[in-house]
């Protein structure tokens, strides 16, 4: 019998390695996958590269694994907010590593990952900072950067409701960008409110299919006090 | 007729009023935020959120606060009826698919050639860039809303962009409190302006070539509930 | 007030100009908008270069449309099977030209079109005749391809529901191209089942959002007899 | 040991049988349809079917047929408990991104190399690839399950493929009426044989030098409800 739920977000995350490339689903809160994120920082796993849109709030998930020196870089969108005063403080110091990389290139990187594809050509950001160094060709007429894809050993990611197979759906846009870094790690891992019995989820309304999903656990909603 | 420059609100009412019945459109930070206020009515609008929502309604009550349903900015949103929700890959296929009719963008610059910077101030302690230039690059029309000078009194429309890129020759548009101005292919043309003030002093206040075709006309400040 | 419903497929399909380029979802008999396709036959454009898995079966829809002459390409993954009498016999005769892409290709051309990429690279194909005359390059290892999107001036495609804004849900595997034609073409047209109320679908189980969708009409499903 | 070769249900029984629990598997025309009856049991298996089926059950009755549920040979199919649907693109993302345990399929011809000739015949009238090639290079393992000689007795196992290739370097294990045959970085491997022959035998009809370490086992056909 498949059953991918495990018990609690430390045996989900017990053999994540040092020096592990991680994909960190959600929006700043929405859809972050903080239960698994805490767990991380108790298991201790250090020189990491975290893969996500932000860096965290405050003390706690991201922000906290940030604070205690256990990431060696930050590959992500929007680091640049008063609550991510953890990486700031780090980059500063020259603590750690950051590659900025505009939104839908990340996800799109991701996604190339996760599809088996060796790279897009796109026009985001052509002609700017970010692409620069990068391979550029005009296309139809417009100036496109090839980008390469972006891989995670791991995936932390968030939902809403899972069965045993790993099928999973999202609640509104706790979606973000948890389906795609589904896809694109060696080892997924979702926490879900809920976890139901086989065939309990209508097929047309799973989001993420089984083959995508490692391991689940149930977790409540972290909410930061 | 008073002189005077068009309030934060003003600017998002003309941007409004140049959105058409069933567009999409997405509404970066600060003003183009606001523009959402004047889309109410009889006109349907699509209001995309790069996380992934199509249907953006207005900021969340209290008592409506879901911290899953935000918006660009992370503040707790609603949905309207109709509304969709997409994962992030299939939303940045939108925006940079040309799916998106309309994007409304602030800027820290923009040059008669319609290049637009706005996601790095030189000296900025930390970087960030999000998705400004997926917007940029994808949207069939970018507009940006800003004031036509900076702090210092400077132009923030000139010849070229000093501030680092965000995309190259896409803005259409450009809203400020002193004026619409058109970006084409041989350079900007003045298309309305504020209230009492000449293109002569816009000229001064501007960093590129203006073309004027006289007599201009006065940006219309009715017809709309400014509040 | 949005309202993407037109009164019938002939109205959905009268402003399709000769010498466009047509996606056709389904694979096989699922999920083919077989009314919006016997609309198109009435309707008399021709010069088609016409996009789908498959070429149409017996004597109608795709089939019918390639039999009338009124298709000068195809692009398809897999055309070779007894019931596609039409296409065989307008092939072997020289009146029909195709173009033979892997299924995987297919899709994933549509969806960079729909996806604004100016092309990606893919291991499929590599090193096959299919592939004769396309740049590749080694990347990690992997001999892979360049392939080009593929965009449509018109897509039809089949649907389970729909509201005025076009959102759209499928009905199980009739899924397959259908949502990823609808974001490859200029102008997108969705047959479907049944229209309902705006608000009536849960946002979190649409497939197919409304800006994707340009027109929608309610067909039965289309049986041939 | 009464000299004979394996029926395609005994061969694949023989693929069923390293099938592990939890795997996701996709099972092409011919022979590799017929595994799928050997997966039952205490075993959980994913079935993919390219059309965006995650769990596709037995084919169906006549009283379940659902024209909208097939497989990828347009057959009305099932789906089992916690099945999922996918989009095409995602579907193929499966396939190609290596999320696929093992794919099955019938072949022309494989070579020592482990390159596959499986889409095209020369000189067929209307050339078909479908989601061939894709399975090829996308699959975690690819196994091949075809008859040993063709019709005309003709080794379908060779040095060099002359068909035309669906993929380079890809074929893992090769299962036949006659043997069982791994292939290696250099070449190719006799793990098993039919009963009755002698690797002598299969040599003869083996188009490609063939590493054998007597005693070879022979296949068992037992353990598995061979119907």
């Amino acid at each position: 019998m498949i059953n991918k739920v495990v018990e609690s977000a430390m045996t989900a995350v017990a053999d994540v390695r040092s020096g592990s490339t991680i994909l960190v689903g959600g929006f700043g809160e929405a859809g972050s996958p903080a239960t698994l994120l805490q767990a991380l920082i108790e298991q201790g796993a250090t020189d990491l590269t975290m893969v996500s849109n932000n860096v965290g709030y405050d003390d706690y998930g991201l922000a906290a694994l940030i604070a205690r020196g256990r990431v060696r870089k930050m590959i992500c969108a929007f680091p640049n907010y008063a609550a991510g005063i953890a990486f700031r403080n780090r980059y500063l110091a020259g603590q750690i590593e950051l590659e900025l990389v505009p939104q839908g290139t990340l996800v799109e990187r991701m996604r190339a990952a996760g599809a088996g594809l060796g790279g897009f050509f796109t026009p985001t950001g052509a002609e700017t900072e970010l692409s620069a160094g990068k391979e550029t060709r005009v296309i139809d007429g417009v100036v496109q950067v090839l980008e390469r894809p972006l891989k995670g050993d791991y995936a932390l990611i968030r939902g809403k409701v899972a069965d045993r197979w790993g099928n999973l759906t999202y609640w509104r846009a706790q979606r973000n960008f948890n389906p795609i870094m589904a896809m694109a790690a060696t080892t997924t891992i979702a926490e879900v409110s809920e976890i139901v019995p086989l065939g309990a989820i209508d097929p047309d309304v799973i989001i993420t299919p089984g083959p995508f999903i490692h391991r689940v656990t149930v977790c409540p909603r972290y909410n930061p006090t | 007729m008073e002189k005077r420059r068009l309030t934060k609100e003003e600017i998002a009412l003309c941007i409004a009023r140049e959105i058409s019945e069933g567009a999409c459109v997405n509404l970066g930070i600060g003003i183009p935020t606001l523009v959402a206020r004047y889309l109410a009515g009889e006109r349907e609008v699509m209001v995309h959120s790069e996380n992934g929502i199509i249907g953006m309604g207005p900021p969340a009550a209290p008592d409506e606060v879901d911290l899953d349903i935000v918006d660009a900015g992370k503040r707790p949103v609603t949905l309207v009826k109709g509304a969709a929700i997409i994962d992030h890959a299939t939303s940045f296929a939108l925006v940079r698919g040309g799916h998106l009719d309309l994007a409304v963008l602030g800027a820290l610059q923009v040059s008669e050639h319609g290049d637009i910077a706005n996601w790095r101030i030189p000296g900025d302690a930390v970087p960030g860039v999000g998705g400004a230039m997926d917007l940029c690059a994808g949207a069939k029309r970018l507009v940006v809303a800003m004031t036509h000078t900076d702090r210092g009194g400077e132009p923030k429309i000139v010849a070229e962009c000093t501030y680092p890129l965000t995309a190259r020759r896409k803005v259409c548009t450009i809203y400020t409190d002193l004026a619409v101005i058109d970006v084409g292919p041989d350079g900007l043309h003045l298309r309305e302006i504020a209230p009492g003030w000449t293109a002569g002093e816009l000229r001064q206040l501007t960093g590129a070539p203006l073309h004027v075709e006289e007599p201009v006309p006065v940006i219309a400040l009715h017809g709309g509930a400014v509040s």
